[in-house]
C-alpha cells in the first residue's frame, strides 16, 4: 500500500490530474469547483458561529472541525441523496451538505435535544458519541441494502451505499473493528471514511498504531485508501470511487483522509497542554478553503463578484444560526417519558404524574 | 393443541414471524445449519435462505450493533446470543444504542430489535453458561424484558416481541427448553406487560418468571397440603414490571415471596419489594422475603443445585412470611 | 488541613498511593499530558512517567482488560474510564473477568483492580456524560463499588481503593469536583465498607451517596427548621452495603428516605428498601421512600434539573414519610 | 504476505530444512524430535481419556482437540518456563507442555471447579471461556513484562515473552482486535498464536473472513505468519522465532496454525450438521503425530522398543486420568462465598450461613 496520500490540489492551488481505480479524477468544472468551495465556506461558517455561540453561553459545547472542511465536503458531496450516511459528532459540514438545517445541529451541543432531526428525511443519522458504535449501526444498514437487492444491479437510481465516518481514534475500539469483519466478510455496500486529523482529545496517532489507518482495512481484506484530507478534490475522487465500487457490489473500502483540527477538541478542551502551536501554523498553511480559493481565482472560476455573493450568504447564515439558536425551543418536561416507549408504561406513566405535579409546583413557586 | 417443548414452539413462534413478515431477519452465532445451540432456530434458514436466518460472525457487539443497523434500515431482526454469560459484549450496543435510541431520536424513529438469550442454570453447565443477567436489562431504560415459563407463552411472546417496536430483551429459561406443554398456535395471546396468576391463592403470594415457575407451582402444591393457600404470579415482563397483579394479590394475601436466581443485591426481587413495601405497606403482614441467587459468580456446576432456589428454600421463605 | 477540591484530593490521593507502591500503574485515555478531562490525574505522568501513567489507545476493553493482565502480573493498575456513558464497552472485561477471577481461581489470586468512573449529571452535558450506572456494579458479586461525597473521602478512599486485593469500582460524583473540603493527608481513614453518619436525627432517614450527599444535608437542615429532626447517611461503600448502619438509624427514626441520581428500578433504592422493609419490618412507620432518576435514558441538559433528584424531591418524600 | 503455510515436515514423515527469520530451523535432534512426538502421544491420550470419561457421565463436556496437537506442542514447546502462557478452553496440549498436571484439567468440565490450577505456579494462566478475553489479559501481562524490564535486555534469563492463544473464531471479536493495537501501539513482547482449525463451531472460516488469519496483524502494523498446524516443527520454529523476537523487543507476531479439529466443537455438539465427513478423512490424512512417528522411524530416531515404552507410559496416563477424575473432590459449599472477595462481607456471610443452614438441613433429611 501507498502511504504517499492521493492529492489532485496543492497547497498553493495548483492541479494535477491523477487517476483513480473509476478512470481519472476531474477535470472538474467551474460550477462544481465553486459549489465545492462554497460548501467548504459555509461549513467554516457555522463552525465559527457555533463557536463564538459556545462563548457567549448559548451552546454547553462545541467540538470544531475547523481545516476538516474538505474532507467532510469532499465525502459528504461524493454520497448521493439515496446513499446513506452514518456520522460522528463533528460531521458538520457533512450535516451541510445532507441538506440538514444547521441549526438543528446545534440543539445537541445546547441541550435541548439528544437528537435534533428526523434521520429518515436526510439519509443523515443521527450524531453518534460513543466512538466506534455508529460503524456497526453502518454496517446493519448495509446489510439491509444487501437485502432490499440494492446493491449491483447497475441502475444508477437503484444501487445505493452506506457512508459512514469515523476518527482516527476510533479504530483502536473493538466495535470498528468488528465494523471491518462483517463488511469484509459480507462484502457489504459501505465506505468508512476516517479522517485521520492526528489526534484524539490529547492522544496524537502514536498511541493508536504505528501504521497509517488505511492499512488496517488490508488485514480484515478490503481496501484502504489514503487521501490528502485538506484537499476536497481528491476526498471527492476517493469517495466517489469507493461508493461506486460499493453500490457496484464490490464490497467495503477504508478511505483515510489525513488532515488536522485546527482547533482544540471541543470548545471544552485545552490543547495548549498537549500540542504545540507550530504544528498548528503548518496546517494553518494547508488550509483546505484557501486551496481551492486560490485554484478558482487563477484558473478564472471565480471572480470578485461571486465572492463578495457568498460573502453575503455566509453572513446570512450566521445570521440564521444566531437567532436560531436563540429561538431553539426547550424540550416539554414530559417529554423523556413519552419517547422512551412507544406506549408509556404505566410505572413510567405514574413517575410522569410525579414529576408533572413537581414541575407545576415549582412554576407555582416561581410565579 | 399437542405437547411441545418450549424449544419447539420458540421455533414455530420464529416460523411464524418470519412468515407474517418478510422484513424479519435472524442473527447469530451458529443459528443457520446448527440451528444454533439448542436448536430453536432449527430449520429455518434451510426454509428461509441465509439473508433472512444469518451465521453470523463471532462476535456479539456485531450481532447486535448490525440489528441496530437493520432496524433502521427498515428491517425486525432476532439476534440471538449464545449464552446468558456472552451478552456483554454487547452491552455497549444495549444500554448505549439500543435502549435509548428512540429517546434520542425525540420518538420520530424506534428499534424493533429484539435480543434472544438462553439464560438461568441447572443445566450443569460451566461457566458463563448459566448466567441470569436479567436485573442489568431491567435497569435500562429503553428496553423491554421478557421471559416466558411455558411453551404457550413462549411461543405467543416471541411473536408478540418480534411485533414490538420497542426493543425487547427476550429471556430464554435453558432448563425449560425440553420441558413440553399445551401449545395452541392459534389461541389468542396474552398482553405482553401483564403478569399472569397461574394459581390463585388467599395465604401468601410467590412471584416468579422463567424457570422458576414450575418451582414455584409445586411449592403451592405443597402448600396446600399444609393447609396454606399460595398464589404463583408467573411475572412474563420483567420490565416493564406488571406490580398491578402483584399489588392484587399482596392486598390479599398480605404475604409475598420474590424469587429469582439472579443473584440478590439490586436484582428484581429488591424492585418488587421496594414497590410493594411502598404501595400495599399496610397490607403487608410480613416483610417480602426474596429467594435468590446468591450474591456470589455462579457456582460449580457441582454446587449450583443448592445455590439455585428451589421448592426447599422457597418454602423456608413461606415459612418465614407466617412467622411474622 | 486545608481547603481542596475533590478533584485535586484524588490527585493527591493517587500520588501519594504511587509513592507508597511503585506497582501502582495508571491507566486511561487522555490520563497522560492531559491530565484528564477532569484534570486529576494532572502532573503524574511527568512525574511519574509514561511507563507508570499510560495514555491507552482509545478502548474501554483495552483498559480493562490490559489492567487485569497487569494486575496478574503483579502490578496495581488504576483505570480511568473518560465518563460514565462510556464504561459499557468495558462491560465484558468486568463483568466476565474482572469480576469473578478470584473466583475461577478458587481465592488463589486475586486481582487488585481499581475501575476509577467520573459519574453522575448536573453539569450540563451532552449525552453519556451524566450516567449513574453504579447498579450495574452492584448487581455484579465480586467487585466494590465506593463512591466518595467529600474531598477528604476522596483521597481517603481512592488509596484504600489502591490498597484493596479486590477489584474496586471508584465512582466519582462529577458535580462534587470542584467543591472544596477540608483534607489531612494524614488522617485515619474509616473502613471502606462503612457508611458515615454525616448528621444524626431522630425522626427520619436520609441514605444517599456522591453528588447528592450535599442535597441531604440542604434537606435536613430545612427539616430542622421545620422541627423535624433528619438523620443523613451518606453511604459512601455501594457494594457491599453497610445495612448495619442503615438499619441503626432506620430503627430508631422509622422512616427512611434513599436518594440517588441512577434510574428507580432495580436501583440502590430497591436494594435498600428491601432489605429495610425486611430487616426492620416492625420499626418502619412509613413505607421506605426513593427518589432517584426516573426510568427514562438521561434527558437533555435543560429538562436535568427537574428530571434529578433535588431538595425539594428529597423533602416531598419526607414529607409523604410523616403522612403514615 | 505469502499464504503458502511455512511447513518442514510433509505428512508422508519427509523434512525439509527452511530458512526462517532466525536461520534454517532444524535440524532437529533425535531426543528433542521424540521428546515432540511423545508430548503429542501423551496430548491426544489426555484427550481420548476425557472424552471416554464425558460418556460415561464422568464429565459434563469436553472440547477435543484431535488433531491439533502438532499446533499445541510446537508452541507450548516454544516457550520457556518464563514465558507467560494464555490458553483458550482447548489447549490441553499446551497445558501438558506446560507441567499443568493433566487431571487438574478435568475438574472444569467435571463441575468440581471453574479453574483447577494455579495460574501462577506454572506460568499458564486458567482457561478462559468468553471468546476473546485473554487476548487482553496477555497484552496486560506483556505491559507489566516491560515494566519489569524483562525485555531487550538480552539476557536470557531475564527475557520474557506472552504466549496467547486462541481460535480462527475470535478474530472477529472486537476485543482481540483491541489486543492487536495495544500490542503493536506498544510494540509488546506477545504472540499470538492462533489455531485456525477452520471451524468456530458450526461456522466455517469463510464467516469471519474471506482472507488468511495471518494477515490480519498487517492491518495493525505486525508480522503475521502462516505454518501449516499440524507440523509441529514448523509450529515450533515459528513460534520459538516470534517468540524470540518478542523478548529481543522487537513487538508482537501473530502465527496463524492452519489445521483441523476432527473431532466436534465440544462432545455437546453435532458437526454431522454442518460438515462432512470426507473434509474431516482428509485431515485425519495429515495427521500429526502420524507424520512424526513416519520421520521417527524413516530417520531412525525411534525404534519398536520406544514405541512400547512410550504405549506403556499413555496407558499409566490413561490409568491416571480415569482414577484421578474420579477422586476430583467436590467443591466445599461455602467455597464460592470464600471466593468471591478477599474478605467475606457481612451480607454475604449473612447469606452463607442461611446457606449453611440449608445445606445442613439437606444432609439432615437425606440422612
Ligand atoms: C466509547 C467512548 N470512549 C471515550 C469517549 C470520549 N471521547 C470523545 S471524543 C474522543 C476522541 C475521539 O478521537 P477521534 O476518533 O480521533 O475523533 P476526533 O475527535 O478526532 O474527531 C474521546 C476519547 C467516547 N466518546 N466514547
Ligand atoms: C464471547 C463469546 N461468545 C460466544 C461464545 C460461544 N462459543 C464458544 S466456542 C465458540 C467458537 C469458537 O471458535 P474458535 O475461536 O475458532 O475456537 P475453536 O473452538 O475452534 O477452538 C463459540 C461461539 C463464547 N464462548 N464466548
Ligand atoms: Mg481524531
Ligand atoms: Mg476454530
Amino acid at each position: 500500500m501507498s502511504t504517499e496520500p492521493l492529492s489532485l490540489l496543492a497547497p498553493d492551488g495548483t492541479f494535477t490530474a491523477h487517476a483513480g481505480p473509476a478512470g481519472p479524477a476531474g477535470p472538474f468544472g467551474p460550477a462544481e469547483l465553486r459549489a465545492l468551495h462554497r460548501d467548504m465556506v459555509m461549513t467554516r461558517r457555522i463552525d465559527t458561529e457555533a463557536i463564538a455561540l459556545q462563548r457567549q453561553g448559548e451552546l454547553g459545547l462545541w467540538p470544531s472541525l475547523l481545516g476538516q472542511e474538505a474532507a467532510q465536503v469532499g465525502a459528504g458531496r461524493a454520497a448521493t441523496p439515496r446513499d446513506v450516511v452514518f456520522p460522528t459528532y463533528r460531521e458538520h459540514g457533512v450535516a451541510w451538505c445532507r441538506d440538514v438545517d444547521p441549526v438543528s445541529l446545534l440543539g445537541l451541543f445546547r441541550g435541548t435535544t439528544l437528537g435534533g432531526w428526523d434521520p429518515a428525511s436526510n439519509n443523515f443519522q443521527l450524531y453518534t458519541l460513543v466512538i466506534g458504535a455508529q460503524t456497526l449501526h453502518a454496517v446493519g444498514y448495509a446489510m439491509g441494502i444487501v437485502r432490499d437487492g440494492d446493491v449491483g444491479t447497475g441502475d444508477p437510481g437503484r444501487d445505493r451505499a452506506v457512508l459512514v465516518f469515523l476518527g482516527d481514534g476510533s479504530l483502536s475500539e473493538g466495535e470498528t473493528n468488528e465494523a471491518f469483519v462483517w463488511a469484509a466478510a459480507q462484502s457489504l455496500p459501505i465506505v468508512f471514511f476516517c479522517q485521520n486529523n492526528q489526534w484524539a482529545i490529547s492522544s496524537p496517532y502514536s498511541v493508536q498504531s504505528r501504521v497509517p489507518v488505511a492499512q488496517r482495512a488490508q488485514g480484515f481484506g478490503f481496501p484502504g485508501v489514503r487521501v490528502d484530507g485538506n484537499d476536497v478534490l481528491a476526498c471527492l475522487s476517493a469517495t466517489r470511487d469507493a461508493l461506486d465500487s460499493a453500490r457496484a457490489g464490490n464490497g467495503p473500502t477504508l478511505i483515510e483522509a489525513f488532515t488536522y483540527c485546527r482547533n482544540p477538541h471541543t470548545t471544552s478542551d485545552d490543547d495548549g497542554r498537549y500540542r504545540s502551536g507550530s504544528e498548528n501554523d503548518a496546517w494553518a498553511a494547508r488550509d483546505p478553503i484557501e486551496r481551492l480559493r486560490r485554484h478558482l481565482v487563477s484558473s478564472g472560476a471565480a471572480d470578485a463578484a461571486h465572492f463578495a455573493k457568498l460573502e453575503a450568504q455566509e453572513r446570512a447564515l450566521g445570521e440564521r444560526l444566531r437567532t436560531g439558536c436563540r429561538a431553539l425551543p426547550d424540550p416539554p418536561p414530559d417529554s423523556s417519558f413519552r419517547n422512551t416507549y412507544v406506549d408509556l408504561p404505566a410505572e413510567l406513566a405514574g413517575q410522569l404524574s410525579e414529576h408533572t405535579e413537581f414541575v407545576a409546583a415549582g412554576q407555582e413557586d416561581a410565579r | 393443541m399437542s405437547p411441545t417443548a418450549m424449544a419447539h414452539a420458540l421455533n414455530a413462534g420464529l416460523r411464524r414471524a418470519m412468515e407474517d413478515d418478510d422484513r424479519v431477519v435472524l442473527i447469530g452465532e451458529d443459528i443457520g445449519r446448527l440451528g444454533g445451540v439448542f436448536r430453536v432456530t432449527d430449520g429455518l434458514q434451510k426454509d428461509f435462505g441465509d439473508l433472512r436466518v444469518v451465521d453470523s460472525p463471532l462476535g456479539e457487539a456485531g450481532i447486535v450493533g448490525s440489528a441496530i443497523g437493520l432496524a433502521m434500515a427498515g428491517y425486525r431482526p432476532v439476534c440471538e446470543i449464545q449464552f446468558d454469560g456472552f451478552v456483554f459484549p454487547a452491552m455497549n450496543q444495549i444500554v448505549t444504542q439500543l435502549a435509548k435510541y428512540r429517546h434520542r431520536a425525540e420518538g420520530r424513529a424506534s428499534l424493533p430489535v429484539v435480543v434472544r438469550i438462553p439464560v438461568g442454570g441447572g443445566i450443569g453447565a460451566i461457566e458463563h453458561h448459566s448466567e441470569s443477567p436479567e436485573a442489568y436489562f431491567a435497569h435500562t431504560a429503553g428496553l423491554k424484558v421478557v421471559c416466558p415459563s411455558s411453551p404457550q407463552d413462549a411461543y405467543d411472546l416471541v411473536r408478540q416481541a418480534v411485533r414490538s417496536d420497542d426493543p425487547v430483551v427476550f429471556l430464554e429459561p435453558k432448563r425449560s427448553y425440553w420441558r413440553k406443554g399445551e401449545l395452541d398456535l392459534d389461541a389468542v395471546p396474552a398482553p405482553v406487560e401483564r403478569a399472569r396468576v397461574l394459581r390463585a391463592g388467599d395465604d401468601v403470594t410467590v412471584v416468579t418468571y422463567g424457570a422458576l415457575v414450575p418451582v414455584a407451582l409445586e411449592v403451592a402444591r405443597i402448600c396446600a397440603e399444609e393447609g396454606r393457600s399460595a398464589e404463583v404470579i408467573d411475572l412474563r415482563c420483567l420490565s416493564p414490571i406488571d406490580d398491578a397483579t402483584i399489588l392484587d394479590s399482596v392486598r390479599r394475601t398480605g404475604r409475598l415471596v420474590v424469587a429469582h436466581e439472579a443473584s440478590r443485591t439490586a436484582g428484581l426481587g429488591a424492585e418488587i419489594a421496594a414497590r410493594v413495601q411502598d404501595r400495599a405497606f399496610y397490607s403487608l403482614e410480613a416483610p417480602v422475603q426474596r429467594v435468590t441467587g446468591y450474591d456470589t459468580p455462579y457456582p460449580p456446576s457441582r454446587l449450583e443445585e443448592d445455590w439455585l432456589p428451589g421448592v426447599d428454600r422457597v418454602l423456608d421463605a413461606v415459612d418465614r412470611t407466617f412467622e411474622h
